[in-house]
């Protein structure tokens, strides 16, 4: 399905065979496996009313997100959105601490001032707590992306949004700049063909989005969302480009959202036979799973190990965020300004404001 | 005015169906809301409806729940995720005669469409003579753990801008009454649904399809004589509750409720201050200039001679709404706090 | 110049000839020469301190402005800018209530409470009063047009904006939403070369606007904006195809600003050669006069009465504006609301308002 | 305080270049701001400055003439007219290290950037803890003939949005100090240019690399017994004429200068009502909602004992502000509305 538009990016001839060693394809694998525990996971106890909140799944999107996660480094930066919860534990989010945000305590990322998967961890691991106005975060991300290119460090900003988000301004906005500017970023079209129940016809008028790229000058590439792999060479290839200087790429990845929007929709608007497509073919977890079993990169032991981890971690996550403590009704009014000190300490902050 | 506390869903937002009234005939305000908007979509072809997700869906919170099989997709219109050109098409169309209602799928995304609403929709009229009858509408307000950006109050901004006759009523029929006012009004209006009472509060709501409420103007919800609590949206519930238990203690409370903050029904304020002498000024828009702000200045500049007291406000601090509940708690004036103030108030 | 990008707009075979009859072609020069006249007059009385708030001159681009503006009926509806006076003019509006305007007078279209080319006259002639904030009437525009298509008039709207305009969000969102809904509007950039200070190479990193309509399935068509029959063949050919409910098309029509971006810029970022090369053979009024001589339509004494027409009519409108009394100071406070009359009676409203 | 009135250009906007100090060392306010800015850039190369037409052009009101030979094209950045991508451009490098000073051409066009502004600006502190030292700077004001588009005081807006620190300073000294200070602040702020004043008013500015004037901390420009004038901006000046005549007849009115309008210098403004016990609350912004409301209801909280009479505002009304000269001025507060309405206190 992956097919380029606009101009090419070359595949990486060390793609052709397995593209990773065999430690990170069993690390992808864990990720994947991880998103998908959580996301069921954390859905049951949403329905049980367990869980204060909204919840968006990322199910049936894994591909995407660990893939594109997956090609950056701990330097570069990663701007997301409300679905993307998976890219920030691929980008190295610990899952104790997000389970905490979850369930609003002072252990979250963000001290409980919000919530579910509006995280992030900017001095930890680069990554932009979430901001629901839709792509919001696109405009940051060319600042962030302006900053590497002026110190000469080599860095990148990738941010991602959905296929809903490119009909707002601001997605053009920052495409633009970004071009103009040559900036080191690169632009992730989420495409899950449904903006909450509003198809991509819905939306626009083209068949694909990776050809809008042509519109600022910027490269465009469609590729499988469900094929882990096949999104990290893409996403990795417009990581180099961006390094390189060469400017910016967008990514258009194509999936299906096997959820409803959040946690309480139903999603009747997706046509039946599209969804039991996706789940039955096109499941990124399952699938990347047998790739590696059958190019003997894992065993059903080491599968199940990593289930076994993953569940482990889940439930240890799940502790740690009913044992951390709430914030001080009192904290709500700290804070306002840097001059306060309420985050001074904060884990991760590795001490101080970085900007002063 | 029979009222009821109702259960939210899940995540207190956008969790069930519309639903209809219950057997008892008593409707919810989100209901109420639904019925108004229905009613006027059969009234008058001029108006259609537009937002996201609010046809096949039937909206986030399902108000708009079944009126694509009524009215089909031409009148209630999905649109893509683009919220000036929402409000820049809404003025368009009302310039050539359509009566616009769109929904925003939460009060905080109108920000989305700043420019369009406090530039064009809110100065177009007086600059150049066009009237511009378009209704927005979206769910505003905290308390349902929704955090910062799913639960703002907005109304200050654009009540600065003037041009915009804003509402937020608390109850039911007013929501309804007042809808319907707005539908018809040939001035652009805004129309703030509080998610909070969407499904808490329910009362009998008329069917009479000329049932409306008048745009600015007050309500006093409650008769009191010791102390004025000027208010408006779920705060009106907060001070119900409250004044019952000041009024064991022996402390009466008078609470107007504004229904519509811009204009400002000033007069009805005033009576209130004049016969209470004590004004407190409770509003869930932030402190620093919120609405209740212009309300305090008003009695200070209006009502200075009949004043025994300082006007108090208590309101929310400027930050974001916070999501972890003792957050949230902390941030929204609650029922002792509002006890506390009155007290304070009427020992002056 | 003119070469079709994306879908190509067949060329009407009733222009292979003369387009238009000779009396309309006679007044589109009327149009142009006006125009002309009304910029040379205004910036110099704008120099002499004798006229209030600033002046945005459209000198060197009237081939663009009278082109689209002659392509439209009466019915048909202008979300016109600062630069695009004198399209409004060609739409109909009079000379002299436009000057009462940039007086600040009661008889100014808007009574004085904008000034300048803030204007429009939406009862009388379909245009809409212009905001400054760019581009702002875009996603009205879009609003005009799904009022058409739904009463099925066969009218259209269009919308003209600068190049730089076309970096700002709105720009996308309109272009975006009217292709979905296949609305009947006409899309026209008026590329100047110049946003302010800031050439297009600064703007956008395409080499043009036309092309960027691909990414919303819309056909963009560029035009020698210096060339009137041009561009009206193009916007007409345009009109109509909106007009048969085949959707928006997006114009991009190139010329040359040939003063500064307002009364106080001498432009001076502009290179010499460019101005000359355009103030030279690119002159849309020069050109068209001579193209009428050639053919026939019109001679040196016609010329000569056209000119006469314009100055005495700029004689008469100066007189009116300065005749014209001012607003009351105490109307200020008046037409907050529709209800309070204030605009009432306006001439040109027929009345009452439309809407109630 | 050596003021002068200095005469602008024809349309008193945009009109002449920025040129240097007067021959007796005193600088307008339009180079006063420059300087803060040529400093600021010298000392500290994290700083830098993006907007439209700044670099080479140097900007709409010539504010950053000549910046771009000193400090190259990365440093004096032109943007596409792209206001979101502006503010969140600043934010993103903010977030980097850098310390970004964006250029509106007009405040007026902070309202296309409203998005960025409220949601991220104002809000990443408070919600994930990362300093934001971005400030952003544009002419606002009216008086000049410039109409709806192009004399708006937006302040109200972003000060309800809340964590951005806004700054609307009437003298050329404060200007440069507080722009400086504002550069050096880690938190958001918003500087806004008063138009009407850039070359009207200069006096003598301390040359001081180390010149700073706080933030958040309100001036008592002239000293009085009778009645407070709480103003800012252009509105100082009108104030500061006002009360010349005043004098003449035996009023003597106080006149403070909030300077910094969020957050508001509470301490001041109540220390000068506890002298004075009148309060005349002058204000550019809007009557409803505009920065005065907030100063009149704090007033009226925390000063009640020692007023002696109604808090009272002089504001324009919620409307564009109008292009014809009579209207205009019957929009603004004059000299005469001013004495009239002091008179009026003093007489209580
Ligand atoms: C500006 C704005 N408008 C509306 C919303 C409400 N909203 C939240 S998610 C969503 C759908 C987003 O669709 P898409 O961009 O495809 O992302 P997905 O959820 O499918 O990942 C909408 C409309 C928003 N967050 N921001
Ligand atoms: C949103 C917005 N930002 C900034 C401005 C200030 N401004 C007025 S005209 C202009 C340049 C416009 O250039 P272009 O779109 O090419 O139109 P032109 O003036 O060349 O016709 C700018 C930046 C504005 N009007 N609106
Ligand atoms: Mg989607
Ligand atoms: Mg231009």
């Amino acid at each position: 399905m992956r097919r380029t538009v606009a101009t090419k990016v070359e595949p990486d001839a060390a793609t052709a065979g397995r593209p990773l060693p065999d430690d990170r394809l069993k690390e992808i694998l864990y990720f994947l496996k991880l998103a998908r525990y959580f996301d069921e996971r954390m859905e049951a106890l949403y329905r049980q009313g367990r869980l204060p909140g909204a919840i968006y799944s990322g199910r049936g999107q894994e591909g995407t997100h660990v893939g594109v996660a997956y090609a950056l480094e701990p330097e570069d930066s990663l701007f997301p959105t409300h679905r993307d919860l998976t890219a920030q534990l691929t980008k190295g989010l610990e899952l104790k601490r997000v389970m905490a945000q979850f369930w609003g305590r002072i252990d979250g990322y963000l001290r409980g001032r919000d919530g579910n998967s509006h995280i992030g961890d900017w001095y930890g691991h680069r990554t932009y707590a979430v901001m629901s106005h839709l792509p919001i975060a696109y405009p940051v991300a060319c600042g962030a992306a302006l900053a590497y290119q002026r110190a000469g460090t080599g860095h990148v900003a990738l941010a991602i949004c959905g296929d809903g988000a490119t009909s707002n301004g601001r997605w053009h906005e920052a495409l633009n700049t970004s071009s103009v500017f040559r900036l080191p970023v690169v632009w992730v079209v989420n495409n899950n063909q449904f903006a909450y129940s509003t198809p991509n016809a819905k939306e626009f008028a083209v068949p694909t989005i990776a050809e809008r790229g042509a519109a600022y000058g910027i490269p465009g590439v469609r590729v499988d969302g469900t094929d882990v792999l096949e999104v990290y060479r893409v996403a990795r290839e417009a990581v180099e480009r961006a390094r390189r200087g060469d400017g910016p790429t967008l990514i258009e990845a194509v999936s299906l959202r096997w959820r409803g929007h959040a946690g309480h929709d139903p999603a009747k608007y997706v046509p039946r036979e599209l969804l039991e497509h996706y789940m039955l073919s096109k499941d990124p977890v399952k699938n990347f799973e047998q790739y590696l079993k059958d190019q003997g990169v894992v065993t059903e032991e080491d599968v199940t190990d990593i289930q076994a981890r993953v569940e482990r971690e889940f439930e240890e996550g799940h502790e740690y965020a009913l044992a951390s403590p709430f914030p001080e009704p009192g904290d709500v009014t700290k804070g306002w300004w840097v001059e306060d000190g309420y985050w001074v300490g904060e884990p991760g902050r590795a001490g101080g404001t970085e900007a002063s | 005015m029979a009222t009821q506390q109702v259960e939210a869903g899940a995540a207190g937002h956008g969790a069930e169906p519309r639903g209809k009234r219950g057997e008892d005939g008593q409707a919810t305000y989100l209901i109420a809301i639904a019925e108004a908007l229905w009613e006027e979509m059969e009234r008058d072809e001029r108006v259609f409806m537009l937002g996201e997700d609010i046809g096949v869906y039937g909206g986030a919170f399902k108000v708009t729940e079944g009126f694509i099989d009524r009215f089909g997709p031409e009148r209630v219109m999905d649109t893509p995720i683009a919220e000036e050109t929402i409000v820049g098409m809404s003025v368009g169309a009302a310039m050539e005669g359509l009566r616009p209602v769109a929904e925003f799928q939460y009060a905080d995304f109108m920000s989305s469409g700043f420019d369009e609403i406090t530039t064009v929709l809110s100065r177009y009229h007086y600059r150049a003579g066009v009237p511009l009858p378009v209704v927005l509408r979206g769910p505003s307000g905290g308390g349902v753990r929704a955090s910062s950006f799913h639960s703002i109050n907005p109304e200050p901004w654009y009540a600065y801008a003037g041009g915009i006759k804003i509402m937020c009523p608390a109850f039911p029929s007013d929501a309804k009454g007042l809808l319907k006012s707005a539908i018809r009004d040939d001035n652009p209006s805004m129309f703030l649904e509080h998610k909070w009472i969407y499904r808490r509060i329910k009362e009998q709501v008329s069917e009479d399809p000329e049932f409306l409420v008048p745009i600015g103007s007050a309500d006093v919800k409650r008769e009191g004589s010791d102390v004025s609590i000027i208010t408006y949206g779920a705060m009106v519930h907060k001070a119900l509750e409250a004044s019952e238990a000041l009024a064991q203690r022996g402390v009466s409370a008078e609470i107007v409720d504004l229904r519509t903050v811009y204009p400002l029904d000033e007069e009805t304020i005033l009576r209130s201050i004049e016969k209470t002498s004590r004004a407190l000024v409770l509003y869930e828009s932030y402190r620093f200039l919120g609405i209740g702000t212009e309300v305090a200045a008003v009695i200070a500049e209006k009502a200075f001679e009949h004043l025994d007291a300082p006007v108090v406000r208590l309101a929310p601090p400027n930050v974001p709404v916070p999501f972890s509940p003792p957050l949230e708690d902390a941030f929204l004036p609650q029922i002792a706090d509002i006890e506390a103030a009155v007290d304070r108030l009427a020992g002056w």
